[in-house]
């Protein structure tokens, strides 16, 4: 038995279990009764624990526990509160969205998260073991997220493809962490660490493979991406904001944990089988995203292509290239907060505003989230000074580190495909005149403010990338 | 020599066009020629004072900066002057022909709403042919070289609402420009091989350049080069085959320009910048050759031409052309000094037989057809007095002023042993048939015979540019003082100056060093030794075949246009695929229309639609974004919608994978 | 009865490819049979047959958790579904189409890299033909997971309780639906009821004034 | 007696015929989900054959964990069907197509 | 002051442009006159920085150094030198214009305009005193947003088309020089252009940046065949937006081939300096002959600029040729000093030319030539004006126009007479697609009943037209003082260009 004070760099984790609980039980006995409580409940459970977590948080150096299933470093520390921030932040948009769609449920919040203790579950996993069950427990909440507005036929459908994808991935997960198990005989990362250095046996590429599809099935990148754009486009755009930001952090995490540190010694293998993916995954992307007419579906090409300069970061597999990754993951989350949140806010009850003309002249309609839009696309179109600017840098930068010449090339081309669909969007806002009427965009002060202060870091991260880039850096071992 | 003096002399006439230009109203009509008067007329009397320091003076010659233009990778850019006895000479002709011109403006452009505009012009093309002739440099040579064109073609589209003066000086600037071309490309070549700018240095240098070989065209000296090059800025200025096209249509201006510009001063500028270059011209016995053919050529075939036009100014614009020829050949047989010399007598005959013709004008109600005038002397006597001074000295009639100019380049033409010297001799000798021929039968057709106006409406002809064309007034009548004051004052040089300087300008050693003749080539010295004065010359003059070709040409005339002029028509006609050839000035101006300009045209719309728009703009740029679009319409198709495809494509993902590497490893 | 381990070997093997057919056979079963009830029934074959096949490598707590947990409770939620979502079975269209010798091909090429790997002793330091190492006599299989469980893996545990509410969770709020119309009491606004809510008061002129 | 390559031999012929199975079937998508059990299924096997050869019990301790996911996912994967069901009266996988593109 | 003045120039317009959009369209009349103040006092504060510059060193001048990223070894590093200098001048000169010209011509959010201008400035001359390559790239693509909404909100009726093909044309050159960039920080550690340019690199290695760096300054500059996002963009553009984008934003590509790629890759220059000079070449007579048919004003000067940034190109590369004709150094000097002075001139003249149509365009709504005719009959003024610059277009000596033509044409006989030759060409094609639009628009008798009801320039038109021409003349008349300015900066860069980087 370990001492309870050792269990303090588990705090996060351990406070949401248990405000999982109260936020259950506060939703069974007043939630029917007062509607909303549960969401300001659960706000305030989110702001609670990121004050938690930095008060608990010892980032001089690294602590594993429960036999080094659980590991608690400065990574897991920045992730863990860029977590709860993320996950605030979702919520705070979402509200007049579920308000207005009659989806405003205690489940919701629950499920949320739930989403997020997997989440962090997989952010501090050190085993084997950890890692999947944190990919369910995330996994297994985003499902039921994108279902849950139950009078969407395209919903369930998007959860059913979601579900039955992402059960192969899983599978295909544990399937890959059975040979390495089996090549090991252990499940804890830092011993299979140990045990497999630059070995170029048949068996780990099979392993390899397995869990190599399944982090790329869970990041998106093509071929296993499919999933994506539907589940994008289908969900509640709520949901999709939950499931286009937060979980990235956890994925992120998984690359991490299970390839970064955890197979370091045949990191030259898996590097190898990233490179075609990143490659397809840009193009893909980019490509695809320039013939969507659903924003959406749009914005969710446009993951894929992110996704793709984040697989380049592992692709470097270095230091510099999981910096590089990190930093780049925790902006694109930052501008695919935004970007969803527009879309979030744009749209009333029988209106999603989530075709690309409904955004036609929305500058004069509420140049507030125009001028967001327009910051956010300008900053993931890679363009000076926002902040998306500073992540494709840095992962250049990796990849010249390991002198991926071609890696390069393609990269930046297929940043100027990029540039084409995020410059339509700031083209439809502000070039287009808007053809009829369209119902107001949410008015909410509060809501507004974050939105306003989200584009804001944009721009002043993109001015000053300084500290967030040093953030990273020295988060990464 | 003062520099500040030579400072004001081109400057006084700048100020005078600012001030006259801009103005405005503080300024007025009477304001701007005063002031523009009194710019040029101080030119005037400096560049005489300046002439006179030099000739009788003692004055040595002034070479030296202004100030520095720029300094760029070492080289100094000066705007600077030589002032010798070349350029004093041609600073005197521009500042009285123009200080003439002037004046005579004054009653010509009476009426003409752009008054202001017309004397800030003048002045400034006074400022910018000052500023060619007394440079130093070739910067600077360039900038007058550039400036005088640009003059002239504001004035030449002074009446900008005509189409035909807007195409005209259109036509005038780009036909220059393709001189220009050349003209830059031998200053580029004079540069690349002294690293200066400076007449000075590229005089010093050019025996060494003559050694040089460029690797162009397999090979070609370096000094034939720069010579050909810099000639070919002389074509186009001084309107010599083939460049010569732009020079007729010129005469869509003002006629105080066409005697002016067109006439006596910017149209010599190329014979004056050869003269001034004889130290190149001189070691590159090709380029003078060449200088020769070009000249004499135009000497005569332009001549031709003129007796076939009808409108007056035409007339004259061909006899400049043709006289201009006659100064490119002098300068092609090395007799530099006699260039020079045609070039002053005709500047003053010349622009005495052009502003006759606008005194005519003028009296015509701005009726320019010849066919339309005839017995004018009745009614326009001083005019017709001047004209006919001016006529008769221009087919050097001995003792005229063009005589002993004109008759000295046939000699020099006649002595010199250059390649194509025989060719050019011919044609010079046969000009003055020609200039005869042409010259009375503008005489005949103006002043003499029926009196053909009288059957014509007045108002007829084009003119909208002045008040002058009131309808109903038919009786022609002689212009104001202000007109005939200058007709008298050029007339009297046109009599009188060749007698009066023939002896030291041509065969004297006026020109001292500011041109240089290798001895070989030194024809104007070897008739220097047969000459007695200007009296036994003119004498000599009756003997000689010039004379009597002339008097044929004379002959011609009369028969022709007084006598029989249907003589002439039956010519035409018999002849007639001649007579087609000449007005369709042999085609020069159809080729460069149809040919030339519709082929500019029809590679530029080629390499727009086809290069720009059609390769560069569809197939590379939009091509590139379509493609990009379809593949992504393509690629979007695999993402149909069906789970089992999406699970298939992970699973082949999978396998990919997997194969690969187990094949690898 | 026991035998001797030459004889124990022999059978266990036999039994394991009498199982590992059955298995294979049964999830051949699975995926062809038209009707989604024989292809569960199928399911809880191979369940079961796989089960057989833990119990003879000695690990009896999962087969018994297989057949409980799996054939018990999950295959019997599955035929639940299949009934009460009243599917018309004659509607289902017919298997497979005419690309379906591409997805043979590629299972069957999954298959042969797979095993490919395990032939060629690709499994770098591990001895593919050995055969398991008997457990020794009276080692109980349940007792030991039993004893980690709650000890070593209890971070594990824990998680998978969450889990399962989520499952709960996410299983009760989208599939439990409030009717509107239907007509049910609810006792506890009955027991809040105030008598101002049921009773009103009107007060009414007495007479018409006129 | 069973080795190890026997198991995992099993494992990988089930892997692939479940695999087979999702993207063959043209049917309806509850049987995805059964497709889905087999795969975990394959990744047990591997699991207990591992676990058995190295004489380690963390093998199996990770089935066990498997077997309570898998129960969890199986739940939540036909409340989606359901769902879905009442949404569409039909779960063909045919007919989940409307998003694509 | 002189430690934080070139701060001053990027900042102060960027603030007055975040001011003038706070105060918003209600305030616009207020935005208008903040406007002209800062973009006046921008101006004025170049006259320390033109009188304070020391003409005797080619290091830089008015140095500003801050930590940035610390991470990149990035810092706020800023200064001058000769060839960087003018250049911030011309832009502070020519937003002065650009903000009078809207005055009362843009009636559609003219804070927003204002701003966007504001902003540009600031960038702009951020781009040219930038010596951290980090903060170059980092102004160099900014500049791209504000352009690319001034088209799209205040373009003509293809603007969209337009502004995606210019922000992605040059997007695509940009991010390869990125790519490069960021190349060479992972060799030498450091983002400062100096440690760049002193970088020892292969050939190879030269080669790849080499074309990055190409592909971004040539579609800028732009040269053939990256060059028809120019035409669309200046036509759709509002005139102001063609100013800026032909007086300065074309700059910034010549300023790229001097600043960074004649001295960090001289030897792949020196290998592929031909391709350079042909495709300047091209650009001189390709596109010369491609204006002469243009029927829309806008691009027919569009198509000018591209020819005479041809000069540039070519006065910059033909340094190679000279020595390789000649064994010497003579005259590549001169050659640089002729781009330089050329970009200059171009900035002042495009920038007039612009302007002048824009005085047309508010009045007629048309740019096609094809409307006009004679002009001056209505406008006599403005036809001066718009002749002038015509002729100055043409290259006539006494304007700015001659002096860069001149010196190239001068430097380029050295390395050959074909360079010369085909470059002097411009003379006659640049006269001739230059004064056949002027023939047609300003000349003649009065085209239609549009023309007749036109009114010559207001006191403002006037203005701005009168001081543009002043320095036009002035620049010709007296280039002196600018290639003071330049000379020992265009020194040092020659001897930069010829020297070579391959370690040994």
């Amino acid at each position: 038995m370990m001492p309870m004070h050792s269990l303090a760099a588990a705090t996060p984790e351990i406070f949401l279990a248990a405000a999982i609980c109260v936020v259950l039980l506060f939703e069974a006995f007043f939630g029917a009764r007062h509607r909303g409580a549960t969401a300001t409940l659960t706000l305030l459970v989110l702001a609670i624990g990121a004050a938690l977590t930095v008060a608990f948080a010892d980032v001089s150096h690294s602590v594993t526990l429960f036999n080094g299933m659980y590991v608690a470093d400065p990574l897991a520390f920045v992730l863990k509160l860029a977590g709860f921030l993320v996950a605030a932040v979702t919520l705070l948009y979402s509200r007049t969205y579920l308000e207005n769609r009659d989806i405003l449920k205690g489940e919701y919040y629950v499920l949320t998260l739930t989403a997020l203790l997997g989440i962090f579950v997989l952010i501090s996993a050190g085993s084997l073991l950890t890692v999947y069950l944190g990919v369910e427990l995330l996994a297994l909440s985003v499902y039921a997220m994108v279902a849950f507005d139950r009078e969407s036929g395209v919903a369930a459908e998007a959860a059913m493809k979601y579900f039955v994808l992402g059960a192969i991935a899983s599978g295909m997960l544990l399937y890959g962490m059975s040979i390495i198990y089996g090549l090991t005989g252990t499940l804890s990362l830092a011993r299979i660490a140990a045990a497999l250095t630059a070995s170029h046996s048949l068996g780990i590429i099979l392993g390899l493979a397995f869990m190599v599809v399944a982090v790329a099935f869970k990041f998106g990148a093509v071929p296993f991406h499919m999933w994506l754009p539907d589940v994008y486009e289908g969900a509640p755009t709520s949901v999709t904001l939950f499931v286009g930001t937060a979980p990235k952090i956890a994925y992120f995490a998984l690359a991490m944990r299970l390839l970064a540190y955890g197979l370091p010694g045949v990191a030259a293998d898996w590097t190898r089988m990233l490179m075609p993916l990143a490659v397809l995954t840009l193009v893909v992307g980019n490509v695809v995203a320039i013939v969507q007419s659903n924003l959406k579906r749009m914005l969710a090409y446009s993951t894929i292509s992110h996704v793709g300069f984040i697989v380049l970061g592992f692709v470097a597999g270095t230091r510099s290239g999981y910096t590089a990754a990190l930093y780049y993951m925790l902006v694109y989350v930052l501008m695919a907060l935004g970007a969803f949140g527009v879309i979030v806010l744009a749209g009333r009850k029988g209106f999603e505003a989530d075709r690309l003309d409904d955004y036609k002249g929305l500058y004069r309609r509420d140049p507030l989230l125009a001028l967001v839009m327009a910051m956010l696309m300008f900053s993931m179109a890679g363009v000076p000074p926002f902040v998306g600017f500073w992540a494709k840098l840095r992962i250049i930068e990796a990849l010249w580190q390991t002198n991926h010449l071609w890696l390069v090339i393609i990269a930046v081309v297929m940043s100027v495909v990029g540039a084409f669909y995020y410059l339509r969007m700031v083209k439809l806002m502000y070039f287009d005149e808007a053809p009829e009427t369209l119902p107001a965009t949410v008015r909410s002060f509060g809501v507004r403010f974050t939105l306003g202060i989200n584009a804001a870091a944009v721009l002043v991260l993109g001015i000053l990338p300084a500290p967030l880039l040093d953030l990273c850096t020295r988060v990464i071992r | 020599m003062n520099p500040h003096l030579l400072i004001a002399i081109p400057l006084a006439p700048l100020v005078a066009a600012v001030i006259a230009g801009l103005g405005g109203r503080l300024v007025g009509r009477t304001g701007a020629h005063i002031v523009t008067i009194a710019g040029v007329a101080a030119s005037c009397l400096l560049s005489l004072h300046v002439l006179e320091q030099l000739y009788r003076g003692g004055a040595t010659t002034f070479n030296g900066p202004v100030y520095t233009w720029l300094v760029s990778d070492g080289v100094h850019i000066d705007v600077g002057f030589l002032v010798d006895r070349l350029t004093a000479l041609m600073m005197s002709v521009v500042t009285f022909v123009s200080l003439c011109v002037h004046v005579y403006t004054i009653g010509y452009m009476r009426d003409d709403p752009g008054y202001k505009r017309f004397f800030s012009y003048i002045s400034l093309f006074t400022f910018s042919m000052l500023m060619l002739v007394m440079s130093n440099n070739f910067m600077q040579l360039f900038f007058g070289w550039e400036a005088v064109g640009v003059v002239s073609y504001l004035l030449i589209g002074f009446w900008y609402t005509r189409p035909s003066a807007v195409f005209a000086n259109f036509k005038a600037f780009i036909v220059n420009r393709v001189g220009d071309f050349g003209f830059v490309i031998g200053i580029a070549a004079v540069f690349s091989y002294t690293h200066s700018l400076s007449y000075e240095a590229a005089f010093a240098a050019a025996p060494h350049i003559a050694q040089q070989t460029l690797p162009v065209f397999g090979g070609v000296n370096a000094l034939t080069l720069i010579c050909i090059a810099l000639f070919v800025g002389a074509m186009g200025k001084s309107a010599q085959v083939p460049l010569h096209v732009w020079l007729p249509d010129s005469m869509e201006g003002p006629t105080p320009i066409s005697a002016l510009i067109h006439a006596a001063t910017m149209v010599t500028a190329g014979i004056f910048m050869v003269a001034r270059m004889s130290p190149l011209f001189e070691y590159s016995d090709t380029a003078l050759s060449f200088v020769l053919v070009i000249g004499a050529t135009t000497a005569f075939f332009m001549g031709v031409l003129g007796v076939v036009m009808n409108d007056i100014k035409r007339v004259i614009a061909y006899s400049t052309l043709s006289q201009l020829g006659y100064m490119t050949a002098a300068l092609g047989v090395s007799a530099y000094g006699a260039g020079i010399f045609h070039l002053m007598t005709h500047a003053f005959f010349k622009a005495l037989l052009f502003l006759a013709a606008g005194s005519v004008i003028i009296g015509m109600h701005h009726e320019q057809d010849m066919r339309k005038m005839g017995g004018l002397a009745k009614y326009m006597p001083i005019t017709a007095v001047t004209c006919w001074i001016g006529g008769l000295s221009l087919v050097a009639t001995p003792f005229f002023s063009g005589f002993y100019s004109k008759d000295a380049i046939i000699e020099a033409v006649g002595l010199s042993h250059r390649w194509g010297a025989t060719y050019a001799y011919w044609c010079v000798l046969l000009g003055s048939f020609i200039t005869s021929l042409y010259t009375f039968r503008l005489l005949f057709m103006t002043f003499h015979g029926k009196e053909r106006f009288r059957h014509v409406q007045a108002g007829h002809g084009e003119g909208h540019d002045g008040a002058h064309g009131g309808d109903g007034v038919h009786e022609p009548r002689e212009s104001p003082l202000v007109v005939t004051l200058p007709l008298i004052a050029l007339a009297i040089p046109s009599l009188v100056i060749g007698y009066l300087t023939v002896g030291k300008v041509l065969y004297g050693d006026y020109f001292g060093k500011a041109i240089f003749v290798l001895p070989q080539h030194a024809v104007l010295a070897r008739m220097a030794a047969e000459y007695h004065g200007p009296f036994s010359l003119a004498l000599r003059g009756f003997l000689g075949a010039p004379f009597w070709l002339a008097l044929a040409g004379f002959g011609t005339a009369w028969v022709f246009f007084l006598k029989r002029p249907q003589l002439a028509d039956a010519a035409a006609q018999r002849f007639g695929w001649l007579h087609r050839l000449l007005l369709e000035k042999y085609y020069f101006d159809w080729f460069n229309e149809h040919i030339v300009a519709k082929l500019a045209r029809g590679i530029g719309l080629g390499l727009w639609k086809g290069g720009d728009q059609g390769l560069i703009d569809g197939v590379m740029v939009n091509g590139t974004a379509n493609s990009v679009g379809r593949l992504g319409g393509v690629v979007r198709r695999v993402q149909n919608g069906y789970l089992y495809s999406y699970a298939f494509w992970m699973v082949i993902g999978l396998a990919a994978l997997l194969g690969w590497f187990l094949v690898r490893a | 009865m026991r035998l001797t381990g030459e004889a124990t070997a022999v059978l266990v093997e036999i039994l394991f490819y009498a199982f590992a057919t059955l298995l294979v056979a049964g999830a051949l079963g699975v995926i062809t049979a038209r009707n989604p009830v024989y292809s569960a029934l199928f399911l809880v074959f191979a369940f079961i047959n796989s089960a057989g096949i833990w119990l003879l490598s000695e690990a009896e707590f999962l087969a018994l958790v297989l057949v409980l947990v799996y054939v018990g409770a999950v295959m019997v939620l599955f035929l639940f579904v299949v009934m009460m979502l009243d599917i018309n079975i004659a509607e289902l269209r017919r298997g497979f189409t005419r690309f379906a010798w591409l997805g043979w091909l590629t299972a069957c090429a999954l298959v042969a890299e797979i095993v490919g790997v395990v032939w060629t002793h690709g499994l770098a330091g591990v001895d593919v033909s050995k055969g398991f190492v008997p457990e020794p006599a009276g080692f109980s299989n349940t007792r030991a997971l039993g004893e980690v469980l709650y000890t070593r893996y209890v971070y594990p545990f824990e998680l998978a309780a969450v889990l399962l509410v989520v499952a709960i969770v996410a299983a009760i709020a989208l599939t439990l639906r409030r009717r509107p119309g239907l007509k049910t009491q609810d006792v506890a606004r009955q027991v809040a009821v105030r008598a101002e809510d049921r009773v009103r008061v009107v007060k009414i002129a007495a007479e018409k004034r006129s | 007696m069973i080795t190890l390559a026997d198991m995992l031999t099993l494992s990988g012929v089930l892997f692939a015929l479940a695999v087979a199975g999702i993207f063959l079937n043209r049917k309806n998508v509850i049987l995805l989900l059964m497709c889905v059990e087999l795969l975990l299924l394959s990744a047990n096997f591997n699991f207990i054959a591992f676990s058995r050869m190295l004489g380690d019990l963390t093998g199996q301790v990770f089935v066990f964990f498997v077997l309570t996911v898998a129960a969890a996912e199986s739940a939540i994967g036909l409340a989606i069907l359901v769902v879905l069901f009442r949404e569409r009266r039909n779960i063909d996988v045919e007919d989940l197509n409307t998003l694509k593109g | 002051m002189h430690h934080q003045l070139l701060s001053i120039l990027i900042w102060l317009p960027i603030a007055a442009g975040i001011v003038v959009l706070l105060l918003g369209e209600r305030n616009v009349g207020a935005g208008r006159w903040v406007s002209l103040a800062a973009s006046v006092a921008t101006l004025a504060l170049c006259v320390p920085l033109w009188g304070d510059f020391n003409t005797h060193t080619a290091a830089y001048q008015f140095v500003e150094k801050a930590a940035w990223i610390p991470g990149f070894h990035a810092y706020y590093a800023l200064g001058v030198d000769g060839i960087s200098m003018p250049l911030i001048v011309l832009t502070a000169f020519m937003t002065i214009p650009v903000v009078i010209g809207g005055w009362r011509v843009i009636t559609k959010r003219p804070a927003q305009y204002y701003a966007a201008f504001l902003i540009m400035e600031g960038l702009m001359i951020g781009v040219f005193s930038a010596t951290d390559a980090l903060l170059f790239y980092f102004f160099w693509e900014a500049m791209l947003i504000p352009m690319f909404l001034i088209i799209g909100i205040w373009g003509g009726p293809r603007r969209v088309y337009a502004t995606l093909k210019f922000f992605l044309y040059t997007f695509l050159g940009s991010v390869l020089m990125l790519a490069a960039l960021i190349y060479m920080y992972v060799k030498a550690g450091s983002y400062s252009i100096a440690a760049f340019q002193a970088l020892p690199l292969t050939l190879t290695e030269q080669r790849w940046i080499f074309f990055a760096f190409l592909l971004a300054f040539a579609v800028k500059v732009p040269m053939w065949p990256v060059h028809t996002w120019l035409p669309d963009a200046h036509v759709e553009a509002p005139t102001g937006g063609s100013v800026i984008l032909a007086a300065i934003m074309l700059k910034m590509g010549g300023y790229g081939f001097l600043r960074f790629m004649l001295p960090i890759t001289p030897d792949a220059c020196r290998e592929f300096n031909m391709l350079i000079i042909a495709l300047s070449l091209i650009a001189v007579i390709y596109i010369g002959f491609v204006a002469i048919v243009q029927p829309d004003m806008k691009k027919l000067i569009a198509y000018s600029s591209i020819a005479h940034m041809g000069f540039v190109t070519l006065g910059a590369f033909v340094v190679y040729e000279i020595v390789r004709a000649t064994g010497g150094l003579s005259g590549a000097a001169m050659g640089m000093d002729g781009a330089m002075v050329q970009m200059v001139s171009h900035g002042l003249i495009s920038g007039a030319m612009f302007l002048c149509v824009g005085v047309l365009y508010d009045r007629m709504h048309s740019r096609q030539i094809a409307d006009y005719g004679g002009v001056v009959n209505t406008m006599p003024i403005f036809g001066a004006f718009m002749v002038l610059f015509a002729l100055a277009n043409t290259g006539l000596p006494g304007t700015s126009g001659f002096v860069g033509e001149f010196l190239v044409i001068l430097a380029s006989f050295k390395a050959g007479f074909w360079f010369s030759a085909l470059a002097a060409v411009t003379l006659i094609l640049g006269a001739t697609y230059t004064l056949w639009m002027v023939k047609r628009v300003v000349f003649g008798p009065v085209g239609n009943d549009h023309v007749a009801k036109l009114t010559d320039l207001d006191g403002r038109e006037f203005l701005i037209l009168g001081v543009l021409a002043a320095a036009v003349l002035l620049v010709g008349v007296w280039p002196e003082p600018l290639l003071k300015v330049m000379e020992p900066s265009i020194r040092h860069l020659v001897a930069q260009a010829v020297s070579t980087k391959i370690p040994v």
